[in-house]
């Protein structure tokens, strides 16, 4: 029971269990999933379809946050991917070409890996520090989505294209398979492959690591380039979803929830250990947040506070040293803690 | 004779860290006046006790009394107060400030609220001259070598006005003659009637300096001696519970030394160096030798290293491996072509601290192989399993963070890291530091069966001795620059050694 | 990554490499403006200078309790909305008739409140500061639209009259009392930082907290002091901002905080903490403030060239920064 | 919409034919780009002073409203003859537009207005009336539901927190439909105007509020958003749930004819052709209205039929 509540993901968990809850005093049938026309449809299903992006763009940010670094400008990348492949969408003769539309995704991905590897220059080859090398492009990408798409929005009526944010395959909405496919991707790239130890070994201790041998200039193109390219997909789903592409909106402030579900999910900012499940439990915790916000009819004035209350909350929670001092009412942690909390980012006892 | 009142006190100290019991009722007294070695196996607990004495730790159960009063500080802050100066183990000083604001911060000598900079400087350099040592104390403290920062750490504590000195292995990367001018200060303090706890692996500075010593073992208290009633055989008995027999044994390598001459040369550096590092040198290692670095605190060892591994870009000079040229621009080149570096500062350049033992000990295995190509579970499993057995690593569970290791097998870790790799030139800088009698004659029996098997070894040590009885050749350093290569035969002792590194090699 | 703290030997004449940054910052600065003269009448003038100062003083104090955070290793993302919240406070009072000096006493007291609380959470519960700075991001901002959600114009007179004074400075030149509070905030906080244990002790915490608890500093207090300062820093940026704008309104300075880490960080401190200068961090601002004018010089940029020439600028900036300061002091390879 | 790429930068060139010094120059301080709506504004205003041979000196102030007082004052350094600007607030503008004054360069207010008590600091205001196309939204409402006694659910998407225009559609709409007890507002939430938001919340409300026979949106792309939300719940958007916006961009139009939606007031961002006019009249020193309403109607599911061949944006 105690190894229970103490394990790193349970305190989030418990959140998200209680947010449903809640859920489920307010909305009648919250819990409820039905079949319509052969799709599964319910609030719980919603939750994680329109969470869809914010995990994925939560899953690259992850790999990032462990190298030590950041990413701010996923939200332009959003913006840009869903630009580029409505534009070329609504440039063929016929939108519903199969073709046509995989070549539109095809670019708009490739665009996005390219704007990761772009941020990953910078990091690795100028030494430009993460936070300032990304707010370069989280700058000026957002002109270049607008650019894109001349600050209009572009509406297209393409059912192919439609299928990847709000289409259906095999019951599940489509959102989630490829939310599924990505994440299976990047555990197996991290935890099946080595390039999970190499992560954390280069955010864990960059000095160390590169005397043992590791190229952390490989290790961080690949991280800020899959972190472009999930940008990327969670783009074109948020344009699919719509069946537009808003330069503007698309993506604003993304990389903040990003960056809240990935420490919700127990990944320090320092660097080092990461953790892709407590990511996406951290980004449901999020979007179940919203949905909560919206059926329990928060006032639009108020729904900061609540946010910030939550926010505070789970993070409260989740801190060895709250629950020490406040909920065991002992004035100090009787010891270290169990975690791997590293010597130079472990704020010690002290009254 | 009634014994003098302690003027510290611990009792029944238990310290339980998550499955590990660090210290079990452990008793401990402190004199004034006296110097009191603390005694152990690496992971015995004496910084755990000397962590919950200062309170950085909370002690699960026990009393402290200092002066007769009972105690619990609520950190170093509240210890500093109450006149308990520390050096902790590894050095633990901020890099990024001075060398004259790290001897200082926190007491800074001020006027009206304003810091006095050049008072700050002069009186930093003043105490650091007392030990014998003058650096630019404006510089910031990262320009140098790890040596000197345990001496400012050192100077930090002496500089204070204190009841109770705790300096825990602060020798472990000091050469001789710093040793020798630490102790002058610890005797003079010691004559003011302060009360010092020292902790150290160097027997013979343990007997040279300490008064009276507690011994212990596995976290529980063995025993509180006179030093002068038991002798190092004893001693060593009751560190790790059995007679250590095979201590000395190590045959003398100096016969050894033509045979490997005719060795084939495996690194050859030509003219090798790196302006304001290290002047040109030109050093070549054959297969299956072992070549000593001997020179003083900061004549530049570990830049060789360094420049040799890729770690540091050289200036000049060329590089031959295998008799080819390479040019290692990064460390990862050097592994790919076999080389190994186990840096001497192993918190700042060695542990990954929230990775698991494992991963550690498999990193620059995996590194080597890249990511794509990862080690199988099994594969792991069972090098980690042959190389915690065969190093003695203790706890010995692979899944736990190298963090909450003791130091020395945090050590052991790092030397296995390279070890896995089966490199042709391991170079070893300062691998024993902060390790045990036992685990260090495990070490260097380890250094004499690589050599035998073919691999050439560069063995940088500040203790002499090791450095005579394991290295074929030694080359010495001086001031940066490389000013002598001798080979170890009968006529070199730690004397002519000694000698040659303070004249500079010019006899 | 190339570190200030790499093993430099520092030789008789050459400038200590921890200088490097920021006078590189300044040399391309000095270029910038000269390059602003030269393409553009009229911008060679002083006054465009001044006015930079005039239209960020607001984003140099916040800039400056940003330094104080980023200097031990934290961040705080509450600043902009702290500073609307001063806004919206300062209007909400003075329109109820509160006297002046009590609504600026008051709105000091509560930005500083506020950082304080973050400071006490981020310390004591050891809870990453870029979600508790996050939180009180929200928080604030909530605030401020639970106040009101509508814009709040400052009326009073004496408040108005402070707030469009200005100061001559002979010639065409002047400013405003803004600027001058700003740069006082700027040269106490430099003496604080130089001067006293807690500036000192500021440092240490970025270069190791686990050390300087060691040494024992009082980390405790130094850390909940500096988000305190930010805090309090953000609320004086917010007063000064109403000068500015003379309202109070729940959407002012959205996205501040990145405007002001971006600042510190081009100022050259270290993201880690440990390292860096204010002095940076005032040529950062002027930095961004100086991008903005020549943006608005350029004249004909549409929205989206705009920013797009603000990311390009940006970029060229820190690309330049980053090559002199590693030509300069000859850095290790990353 | 499509792919051309006009911008600023052709119109500064095409201008330079007027040629001469007495070209007017027109500073302009947008207040961001952050909608369609406003980049209409923004191209309309651009294409209209080209037309005039107005050279026009435009910035975008990313919606902060000190970069438009920064704007404004660099305009004031540059001498330009004359400055317009949409402000993203209504207060806060005394201190620069009294330096304008100082400086004796008139201004002119497009789009919203500013709250000072001084008149005298800008020549005349022109742009819509936010509280008033609340109004119209909820006289539609009314007129709709004039024979019915059964109570009608509403639900709102408003625009962003504190925004202008949220702000007083909600005004105006409240204002009307509040005179009659049986309509009752079930939910109201921000959809920041933008699609994906709308589809979210309308999402939820669908789910969380039982019955809903009516969706107010303070823009049509929340409407086209809560549109797809309500098709995917498999109900008849315009028929089980009306549905009543505001701007009567394209794509609304199209939704509007399509019978989607209901009913849309007009919000019109072609403001450019009126402003050089205005312009013109200012300098040349003629008397003009201290407030000129745009020209704006509403549409009705035929009238949208009818005016979508002509619609430019
Ligand atoms: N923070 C911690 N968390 C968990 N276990 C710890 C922690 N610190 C120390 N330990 C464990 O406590 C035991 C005692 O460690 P300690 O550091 O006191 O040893 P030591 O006697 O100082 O050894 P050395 O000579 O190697 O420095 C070891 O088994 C170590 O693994
Ligand atoms: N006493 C000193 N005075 C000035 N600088 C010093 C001193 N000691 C060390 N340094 C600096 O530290 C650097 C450390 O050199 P290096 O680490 O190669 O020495 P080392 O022989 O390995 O010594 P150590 O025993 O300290 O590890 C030197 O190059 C020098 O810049
Ligand atoms: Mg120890
Ligand atoms: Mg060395």
């Amino acid at each position: 029971m105690s190894r229970l509540l103490g394990h790193r993901l349970f305190w989030p968990s418990a959140v998200l269990a209680a947010l449903l809850l809640v859920n489920v005093v307010f909305t009648n049938g919250f819990l409820n999933v039905q079949m319509k026309d052969g799709h599964l449809y319910g609030s719980l299903i919603d939750i994680v379809r329109f969470g869809a992006p914010l995990i994925l763009v939560a899953l690259g940010m992850t790999l990032v946050i462990a190298t030590g670094g950041i990413d701010l400008s996923v939200g332009s990348v959003v913006a840009i991917a869903g630009a580029l492949a409505c534009l070329r969408i609504s440039l063929l003769g016929d939108q519903n070409s199969v073709g046509g539309v995989l070549g539109a995704i095809g670019l708009a991905l490739a665009l996005s890996l390219v704007l990761g590897l772009w941020n990953g220059v910078l990091v690795t080859a100028a030494g430009i520090q993460p936070i300032i090398a990304t707010l370069i492009l989280m700058v000026a990408g957002r002109g270049l989505a607008q650019l894109i798409t001349d600050g209009q929005i572009i509406t297209i009526n393409s059912s192919p294209y439609k299928l990847i944010g709000g289409g259906y395959w095999l019951t599940l909405p489509f959102g989630i398979i490829i939310v599924a496919a990505v994440l299976a991707l990047a555990a197996f790239l991290t935890r099946r492959l080595a390039l999970g130890l190499l992560i954390e070994s280069v955010g864990g201790n960059a000095k160390a690591s590169r005397l043992a041998g590791i190229s952390a200039r490989g290790v961080l193109l690949t991280v800020y380039a899959f972190c472009g390219l999930c940008a990327g997909i969670a783009g074109l789903m948020i344009s699919s979803n719509v069946s537009s592409a808003d330069g503007n909106n698309a993506g604003l402030w993304i990389e903040l929830d990003a960056i809240l579900a990935v420490v919700i999910g127990g990944t320090s900012l320092a660097g080092g250990r990461f953790s892709l499940g407590g990511t996406v439990l951290g980004a449901l915790v999020i979007q179940t947040l919203t949905t909560t916000i919206y059926s329990i009819g928060v006032p639009p004035e108020t729904t900061l506070l609540f946010k910030a209350l939550v926010v505070t909350i789970v993070c409260l929670l989740q801190s060895p040293a709250f629950r020490a001092k406040v909920l065991h009412g002992r004035r100090r942690r009787p010891s270290a803690s169990a975690r791997p909390v590293p010597e130079e980012k472990k704020a010690s006892v002290s009254a | 004779m009634t014994e003098p009142v302690p003027i510290l006190q611990m009792r029944g100290i238990d310290k339980q860290f998550p499955g590990v019991k660090a210290l079990d009722g452990v008793d401990f007294r402190l004199f004034p006046g006296e110097v009191h070695a603390l005694m152990g196996e690496n992971g015995a607990g004496k910084s755990t006790l000397i962590k919950v004495l200062t309170g950085v730790y909370d002690i699960d159960a026990g009393a402290i009394e200092l002066e007769g009063r009972p105690v619990a500080f609520s950190g170093p802050l509240a210890a500093q107060q109450a006149g308990i100066s520390t050096v902790y183990q590894e050095v633990n000083l901020c890099a990024n400030l001075s060398v004259a604001e790290n001897i200082f911060i926190g007491r800074e000598p001020r006027r009206f609220g304003r810091l006095q900079w050049r008072v700050m400087r002069r009186e930093a350099e003043r105490i650091l001259a007392s030990l014998d040592l003058d650096l630019d104390v404006s510089a910031s403290l990262s320009a140098y070598s790890l040596a000197v920062q345990q001496m400012v750490a050192i100077a930090r504590a002496v500089q204070v006005d204190a009841k109770v000195l705790i300096l825990d292995e602060p020798t472990s990367s000091l050469d001789a003659g710093e040793v020798e001018r630490l102790f002058g200060v610890m005797r003079r303090l010691k004559e003011q009637g302060i009360a010092i706890l020292f902790v150290s692996h160097f027997l013979d500075q343990i007997y040279e300096i300490s008064d009276r010593m507690t011994v212990l073992r596995n976290g529980t208290l063995v025993g509180e001696y006179l030093t002068r009633d038991l002798p190092q055989v004893e001693l060593v008995g009751k560190m790790i519970g059995r007679e250590l027999a095979a201590l000395e044994s190590l045959e003398d390598r100096r016969a050894a030394a033509e045979q490997a001459d005719a060795a084939a040369p495996l690194v050859e550096a030509d003219g090798l160096g790196r302006p304001g590092a290290i002047e040109p040198f030109s050093l070549t290692v054959r297969e299956g030798e072992v070549l000593g670095l001997a020179g003083l605190l900061g004549s530049g060892r570990t830049e060789v290293a360094r420049l040799l591994f890729g770690a540091d870009h050289a200036g000049s000079g060329t590089l031959r491996v295998g008799g080819v040229p390479v040019r290692l621009r990064t460390p990862r080149a050097a592994v790919r072509h076999k080389l190994a570096y186990c840096s001497e500062d192993r918190r700042a350049e060695g542990i990954i601290p929230e990775l698991t033992v494992r991963e550690n000990l498999i990193l620059a295995l995996q590194a080597a192989r890249g990511w794509t190509r990862p080690i199988a579970r099994r594969k792991q499993d069972e090098l980690v399993e042959r190389y915690i057995k065969a190093l003695d690593i203790r706890p010995a569970d692979p899944d736990r963070p190298i963090a909450n290791l003791s130091g020395g097998n945090q050590q052991k870790v790092l030397l296995a890291r390279w070890l896995i790799l089966q490199p042709r030139l391991l170079i070893l800088d300062e691998p024993t530091r902060g390790i045990d009698v036992g685990a260090k004659a495990e070490i260097q029996r380890l250094v004499v069966e690589l050599s035998d098997g073919g691999t050439a070894v560069l063995f940088i040590s500040a203790e002499l001795e090791e450095v005579l009885r394991l290295s074929h050749k030694i080359a010495v350093l001086r001031d940066r620059r490389m000013v002598a290569e001798l080979d170890n035969d009968e006529q070199l002792t730690t004397d002519a050694l000694t000698e040659t590194i303070a004249s500079g090699g010019r006899s | 990554m190339t570190t200030l703290t790499g093993r430099l030997r520092i030789g008789g004449q050459t400038i200590p490499r921890k200088y490097v940054p920021v006078l590189v910052t300044a040399g391309l600065f000095v270029a910038m403006f000269a390059a602003g003269s030269v393409r553009y009448e009229a911008f060679g003038t002083g006054q465009v200078i001044l006015n930079v100062f005039v239209d960020n003083a607001f984003l140099l104090v916040v800039a400056v309790g940003m330094t104080f955070v980023i200097l031990t290793g934290g961040i705080d993302l509450s600043v902009g909305s702290v500073v609307a919240l001063s806004t919206m406070l300062a209007a909400v009072l003075l329109r109820d008739g509160w006297p002046v000096v009590a609504v600026i006493g008051l709105v000091l007291v509560v930005g500083a409140v506020l950082g304080l609380g973050m400071g006490a959470i981020v310390h004591y519960f050891e809870i990453q500061p870029f979600i508790v700075t996050l939180a009180g991001m929200f928080l604030a901002r909530g605030l401020c639209y639970t106040i009101a959600t509508d814009s709040i114009p400052i009326t009073d007179p004496s408040f108005t009259a402070f707030a469009q004074a200005t100061i001559p400075l002979g010639g065409e030149l002047w400013i405003t009392p803004s600027v001058v509070a700003g740069l006082v905030v700027v040269v106490v906080a430099a003496y604080v930082l130089h001067y006293t244990r807690l500036g000192r002790n500021v440092y240490a915490i970025g270069g190791s907290e686990q050390s300087a608890l060691l040494m024992g500093l009082p980390v405790a207090r130094t850390k909940i002091a500096v988000y305190t300062i930010s805090g309090f820093c953000s609320a004086l940026g917010g007063l000064l901002l109403s000068f500015y704008m003379l309202s109070g309104y729940g959407l002012h300075a959205v996205g501040m905080e990145l405007d002001a880490i971006a600042a510190v960080v081009i100022g050259g401190t270290l993201l880690t903490g440990g390292s860096g200068y204010l002095l940076g961090t005032v040529l950062g601002v002027l930095v961004l403030g100086l991008i903005q004018t020549i943006i608005s010089f350029e004249g004909t940029l549409s929205s989206w060239w705009t920013k797009i020439f603000i990311g390009a600028l940006l970029f060229v900036f820190i690309l330049l920064q980053r090559l002199i300061s590693a030509r300069r002091t000859g850095a290790r390879s990353t | 919409s499509g792919g051309g790429g006009t911008d600023g930068a052709a119109t500064g060139s095409s201008a330079g034919a007027g040629g001469g010094n007495d070209k007017i120059v027109m500073g302009f301080a947008q207040v961001g780009a952050e909608s369609g709506w406003r980049t209409a504004n923004t191209k309309s205003i651009q294409e209209s002073a080209a037309q005039a041979g107005i050279e026009l000196k435009f910035s975008d102030a990313q919606q902060k409203q000190e970069n438009q007082i920064k704007a404004i004052r660099s305009y004031i350094q540059q001498k330009v003859d004359i400055i317009a600007f949409s402000p993203v607030v209504e207060s806060g503008w005394d201190t620069v537009l009294k330096e304008a004054q100082r400086a004796k360069i008139p201004v002119i207010l497009t789009d919203r207005a500013v709250d000072s008590p001084d008149k005298s600091l800008y020549k005349t205001f022109l742009g819509s009336d936010f509280v008033e196309e609340g109004r119209k939204a909820g006289q539609w409402l009314v007129d709709e539901y004039k024979d019915s006694k059964d109570p009608v659910n509403i639900v709102e998407l408003q625009g962003t927190t504190g925004s202008a225009p949220a702000n007083d559609r909600k005004a105006g709409f409240q204002e009307v439909i509040g005179a009659d007890p049986k309509f009752k507002i079930a939910a109201s939430q921000t959809g920041d105007f933008t699609r994906a938001k709308g589809k979210e919340v309308m999402e939820a409300f669908l789910k969380s509020t039982p019955k809903i026979d009516v969706l107010f949106a303070h823009n049509d792309d929340m409407g086209l958003g809560a549109i797809e939300a309500i098709e995917g719940a498999g109900k008849v958007p315009g028929k089980d749930i009306k549905i009543v916006t505001i701007d009567a961009v394209k794509d609304g139009m199209q939704a509007l004819a399509d019978g989607k939606i209901n009913y849309i007031v007009e919000c019109s961002p072609l403001l450019g052709p009126q402003l050089m006019d205005l312009s013109k009249k200012v300098l040349a020193g003629e008397q003009v209205e201290p407030r000129v309403v745009t020209e704006e109607t509403t549409f009705t599911q035929e009238q949208a039929k009818q005016a979508l061949p002509e619609r430019k944006y």
